[in-house]
């Protein structure tokens, strides 16, 4: 099922879309500019594949739809969501993945400021970020569980990987990253290890993920180290606080 | 080993070290029932020499070579090797008190038996020292003695 | 109930600029429709643009736009005027019925050149004697409001969503090399069309979406250099301090910006000796002029434009570059709607300038 | 006969006291007494301060320190404290003196303005993770900044001073406390990145580690004044006057002049160590130029002079005055502020609260465009991290805190200072009580509050959506008056809650 976004209001896009659902597990939207909410809330085994710059919170809530997005995306995207898969063939804009129960993001290029902010894991659900290029400050701020791997592809010669005040905040989860990034990046909440093979399985196989998804050969990424982000501990302000 | 030493900079003769020594060789481990109700009483193994303006715990020093052992005729008094604790087995000790006038430092105290500071064994951080208000005493790696 | 400038009222927005590299006018249609992209980031309570070279034909002349909410008002000012200035041309500013717009005041625009005699015992220059001048109508002068006054360039808003705006003012029919936009998304204003953005002072002008937390320290700074804030707008502050900052002391632009968002301490710390002593002495010198709290500005002035995010970025500020264009939106896809395959596109960062200049 | 009726009454738990006498040999009042025959324990009320020595050294929690509840007929006028200083005055003929600061009910303005916190319109910040600022520079400030042609810096910035946090240790001579108090409150500021203050005392040579941090006064008196002296210090201060006793001049009576406060007063062991109330050589505005001026040549402008003065009625003018006599700082000391030793008449009743002043200054300073040029420090009773927020957003640019550094350090504001008897080693010379005020310990607990307050202020920051202490300053925006009258909110330049 084709359906035109043209120029509609998002409440008008998203009411042809759930009329679509209703029949069709596989939808494609074209000519998207702008509209807010695109599968926001969508729960099922459905597939979108959505042609132009989608809005704001993009599969917001999701739990379970593919989505694939042909360019960049918006603020917010994945903003929540639960289950699924987005992948973004361009850059995402600040605040992919807030708060990601599970699910993975695959997003080809740059990401803007606090990625991944607050992704948390529980039980079975594991998120997971793929970020093709670099990232903006605040890279897994609050960072509570999940993955995220950042491959810096691209990158300009004097830039870094990822802005300042990364992994501010963290206390849970694991952050891996292609090459080095300045210790004065980094926050004093976490440490950078070299990977075991555990990680290197992890990250095998998000990058297969990565290159089956934008033409991608994995030696050109295998060719630098790893580095894991961990938290030094699940409280890191355990001891901030007096009781009167 | 580690020992305690006193400084008596900032000993400010309260003698809290006294009684919580008292309190942590009872039976009770209570402070009121140490001082007021048990019998036979405990015996702190330290005490504070001087007044006001001058003062400072006496406490035993642990002697690489104690004399108290050397004098002790009964083997009560033993210098434990692993810790190098030096201490007195009540249940040998006599009460001649031959160590009590051994002692260079006068840190063995004359009862029923003799009574000597244990560094009481094994804990973390003896009761004199983790109760001094004013870290008069402290518990640290100090060189050899004697 | 109390009208902005008795009372300070928080808003949200929308904002937008296109500007030609080359400094060849082109109409307003095209704003337009990039700012009505992003209708759902306000709320109809406010709209505005701002063009640069549209009056080719006064170019030397402060074109004053004035609302009056009563001739009253008008008598005054126009008296106020007379006495200050020699007006070359003045009329009532064209609009035309729209729906969505209501309430309008009187529109009145003036093409005037500072009376010679009163600058010269002034002791000021002109710009300093227009913008004493424009402050003390907007002070002074109830139900006057001088709400653009520079030279060759015009601020146009209202109460309404922008494309309304824009549609009431005409501006299809102006032409500028520089357009700036704005949607406002105020939290309960009654509407007043002052409160409109862009603010404007001379030739500044400035688009602002965020609400700034550090809006006190800020306006008390700048009134001990004799400005007055009368709307009690982060807007009207933000335009002021540039105005302190780049006109009256001299900083560049990028400085300015560079106060306005100051690098972290942590960051000055890490510096070269000589960077760090430079950042040290701004921001310890201009400390009240530091902004906090979200904000992206698009601030146009003669011959180009500033957009800055705050430090933290916790607005959203795109930027997008073809041949002949720049553009900048608080969405991609406002870009996209007018420019829909941009050379580049990326994303402001925070404490981070651009600035844009007309060639030449 | 002692007319005098006890204050307070100390009630010993008999259950519960093992008699180990630590009361009796920590209390310098000698309340405590042991029978020598029978080694049972009782109280002398009547020398009983209220200073808790007894009742936190004793180590099965035995004593309670009460008001005696033997009272004198009640009255709202002729209180038991008034009354008591009759009987006192009548003994001895002398002037009532006591230590701390103004105990009478006085509105505190603190206690009657509200903060903002930011919700949806702004993003309040949360100061554990995003970068939150409480770094000031303090010093006078350049009209603007100059770049030569190749972006350099052309503009020479007049000397400032770093503090990591917006509070720095108010003066508090050694002589009127203890040496171990000082070097604690030294290392405090030196391991939280502030400044502490030597008073009119000099700097001992067991604080020269500490210089690096130091404000150094010159007062009246003039004491311990010299050019290593001036040399050492970070800024230095010009004392005017104190909150506690505007108008007043100090007095370290000769027996606290042992031979360390001697040698750092440079003044004979034994003599009395009298500032007097004026500078005598400021009679005038002017003067105070030429005694900014003496100093800054001396020290080869090397340091931002400060000068201090108590808030008074016509603080507002006396302070644009200050800034205009070249003073790079302004320290404003409120009227409850504390003090070794004062007038109880002046401490209860000359002077102004610090918010009333501070508010004035600040808004006189904008209204004469000087306040961007000078630094404006608060003082007189900062008693918690939201009292320095709202003071900062008042309009200073840092405080100063005395009272609740010592309170950290066991002070339990007995006012006994000037006795000089202080049973926790703060305001006292004698060796026997000052050695019991060990720096290792209450360093750390100073610099505890400090860490502690600046955790709160960074806490109370984010909630207002700022995360940098110079978008506080001045920002009264963010207060709000409570239960204050029409005048009192115009004055304060801030609006009602609700408004």
């Amino acid at each position: 099922m084709i359906i035109s976004a043209n120029s509609k209001h998002y409440q008008n896009l998203n009411e042809d879309l759930r009329k679509a659902y209703a029949k069709h597990k596989k939808v494609t939207i074209k000519d998207v500019n702008g509209q807010r909410y695109i599968g926001c809330g969508l729960k099922g085994d459905y597939n979108l594949d959505i042609f132009g710059t989608p809005g704001n919170d993009l599969a917001a809530y999701m739990d379970g739809p593919v989505v694939r997005v042909s360019g960049n995306v918006q603020d917010a995207a994945g903003n929540t969501m639960g289950s699924g898969e987005i992948t973004v063939c361009g850059s995402a804009g600040d605040a992919p993945g807030y708060a990601m129960r599970g699910g993975t993001m695959y997003i080809k290029s740059n990401v803007g400021y606090r990625c991944g902010i607050h992704m948390k894991e529980y039980k079975n659900s594991r998120p997971a970020i793929v970020i093709g290029g670099c990232a903006g400050s605040f890279l897994g701020e609050y960072m509570a569980g999940g993955i995220i791997i950042i491959l810096g592809l691209d990158k300009p010669r004097d830039a870094e990987i990822a802005g300042y005040r990364f992994a501010t905040g963290m206390h849970g989860g694991v952050i891996y990253l292609r090459g080095g990034i300045p210790k004065a990046r980094i926050s004093n909440e976490v440490m950078a290890l070299a990977c075991d093979e555990d990680d290197k399985k992890i990250i095998s196989q998000y990058i297969d993920g990565y290159c089956s998804r934008f033409n991608y050969d994995r030696k050109d990424i295998l060719n630098e180290e790893f580095v894991k982000i961990i938290p030094r501990s699940k409280r890191p302000y355990a001891n901030m606080y007096a009781y009167v | 080993m580690k020992r305690i030493y006193a400084r008596e900079q900032y000993c400010i003769n309260c003698r809290l070290c006294e009684c919580f020594c008292k309190t942590a060789h009872s039976v009770s481990k209570d402070i009121i029932k140490a001082h007021k109700t048990e019998k036979p009483e405990p015996v702190s193994r330290l005490f504070v020499e001087g007044d006001n303006m001058l003062s400072f715990a006496v406490n035993c020093r642990h002697c690489d070579k104690p004399a108290c052992v050397e004098a002790c005729i009964t083997g009560a008094m033993v210098k434990d090797p692993e810790t190098g604790i030096v201490i007195n087995n009540s249940e040998r000790c006599v009460g001649c008190l031959s160590c009590v006038l051994a002692c260079p430092y006068g840190a063995v105290k004359a009862g029923n038996i003799a009574y000597k500071c244990d560094l009481c064994r094994g804990e973390e951080m003896p009761a004199c020292v983790k109760n001094c208000p004013n870290r008069a005493l402290i518990y640290i790696e100090g060189g050899s003695e004697r | 109930m109390l009208k902005e400038g008795q009372v300070r009222i928080p808003s949200g927005c929308a904002i937008a600029a296109i500007m030609d590299k080359q400094a060849k006018p082109f109409s307003g249609s095209e704003i337009i429709k990039s700012i009505a992209l992003m209708r759902d980031r306000s709320n109809g309570l406010g709209g505005g643009f701002a063009a640069y070279g549209i009056y080719p034909e006064y170019k030397e002349c402060f074109a004053l736009h004035i609302f009056y909410d009563n001739n009253q008002a008008k008598t005054l000012a126009e008296e106020f005027l007379n006495n200050h200035f020699d007006i070359k041309m003045c009329g009532v500013i064209p609009t035309k019925p729209t729906a969505g717009i209501k309430n309008s005041p009187k529109i009145w625009r003036y093409f005037a050149l500072p009376n010679k005699i009163r600058l010269n015992s002034s002791g000021k220059n002109e710009d300093e004697y227009t913008a004493r001048c424009v402050i003390r109508i907007n002070s002074s002068i109830p139900g006057a409001y001088v709400f653009s006054s520079g030279k060759n360039m015009g601020a146009f808003k209202a109460v309404g969503f922008p494309e309304e705006v824009g549609e009431f003012y005409m501006l299809d029919e102006y032409k500028a090399y520089l357009w700036t936009a704005h949607g406002r998304f105020p939290t309960n204003t009654p509407g007043w069309w002052g409160g409109a953005h862009p603010f404007t002072l001379l030739n500044w002008s400035i688009v602002h979406n965020g609400e700034i937390s550090s809006y006190d320290a800020n306006r008390r700074y700048v009134e001990m250099f004799g400005y007055k804030c009368n709307l009690q707008t982060d807007t009207e502050v933000i335009t002021y301090l540039f105005d302190l900052l780049v006109r009256k002391q001299g900083l560049s632009l990028e400085t300015a910006a560079k106060v306005l968002t100051a690098p972290d301490w942590d960051i000055i710390d890490a510096m070269e000796q000589e960077e760090k002593e430079k950042y040290t002495a701004l921001r310890a010198t201009y400390s009240g002029a530091l902004i906090n709290g979200p904000f992206s500005i698009i601030l146009g002035f003669d011959g180009g434009l500033v957009a800055l995010n705050d430090r933290l970025k916790l607005r959203a500020l795109m930027a997008a570059e073809d041949k002949e264009k720049i553009y900048f939106a608080s969405e991609e896809s406002a870009i996209r709607v007018v420019c829909p395959n941009p050379d580049t596109l990326w994303s402001v960062e925070g404490g981070t300038p651009v600035v844009a200049k007309v060639r030449g | 006969m002692n007319f005098l009726n006890p204050e307070f009454q100390i009630i010993r738990d008999k259950d519960r006291c093992i008699k180990c006498g630590a009361c009796v040999r920590q209390c310098s009042y000698e309340v405590h007494v042991s029978d020598k025959d029978t080694g049972e324990l009782y109280t002398n009320d009547i020398n009983c301060v209220a200073c808790h020595r007894c009742t936190s050294i004793c180590p099965t929690r035995t004593l309670t320190v009460k008001k005696n509840e033997s009272v004198y007929r009640e009255s709202a006028n002729w209180t038991s404290d008034y009354i008591n200083q009759i009987f006192r005055q009548a003994e001895t003929g002398g002037v009532l003196l006591s230590g701390m600061s103004n105990p009478q009910p006085y509105p505190i303005y603190w206690d009657k303005i509200l903060l903002n916190a930011s919700q949806v319109t702004n993003p309040s910040i949360d100061p554990l993770r995003e970068p939150m600022e409480t770094r000031t520079y303090i010093g006078a400030k350049p009209d603007k900044i100059e770049f030569d042609s190749n972006g350099k810096l052309k503009t020479k910035m007049p000397p400032q001073v770093k503090l990591e946090m917006p509070i720095m240790f108010s003066a508090m001579s050694f002589g009127s406390i203890s040496l171990n108090a000082q070097k604690s409150l030294a290392a405090a500021a030196q391991q939280c990145g502030t400044l502490f203050n030597t008073g009119e005392g000099g700097l001992h040579e067991e604080l020269m580690p500490y210089k690096d941090c130091a404000i150094v006064q010159v007062a009246s008196g003039r004491f311990g004044v010299s050019k290593e002296y001036l040399d050492m210090g970070r800024i230095i201060e010009i004392k005017i006057g104190q909150g506690a006793k505007p108008g007043i001049g100090g007095h370290l009576p000769g027996e606290k002049i042992n031979e360390d406060v001697s040698k750092t007063r440079m003044i004979p062991i034994g003599t009395d160590a009298i500032s007097p109330a004026p500078h005598h050589d400021i009679y005038s505005i002017e003067d105070l130029r030429q005694l900014v001026y003496s100093l800054k040549e001396a020290t080869n402008y090397q340091k931002p002079v400060s000068v201090k003065i108590a808030a008074v009625h016509n603080s507002a003018a006396i302070a644009s005055g200050i800034a205009r006599a070249g003073a790079d700082i302004i320290v404003l000391d409120g009227f409850r502020g504390g003090t070794g030793a004062a007038p109880v008449r002046i401490r209860d009743n000359v002077g102004i609260p610090i918010e009333l002043a501070l508010a004035a200054v600040d808004e006189r300073l904008r209204s004469e465009s000087l306040r961007s040029k000078v630094s404006l420090i608060a003082a007189g009773s900062f008693r918690n991290s939201a009292d320095v927020v709202k003071g900062i957003a008042l309009g200073a640019d840092a405080v100063y805190i005395a009272s609740a550094a010592l309170i950290a350090m066991g002070c339990h504001m007995c006012r006994q200072c000037h006795t000089g008897k202080c049973n926790w080693g703060i305001a006292t010379q004698r060796s026997d009580l000052v050695k019991r005020l060990n720096p290792e310990i209450m360093s750390q607990r100073a610099a505890n509050l400090l860490t502690a307050w600046n955790h709160e202020i960074k806490e109370m920051l984010g909630g207002m959506g700022i995360n940098s202490i110079d978008s506080l300053r001045g920002n009264r925006l963010m207060l709000r008056g409570i239960g204050l009258s029409q005048k009192e909110l115009d004055i304060l330049g801030i609006k009602h809650a609700g408004e």
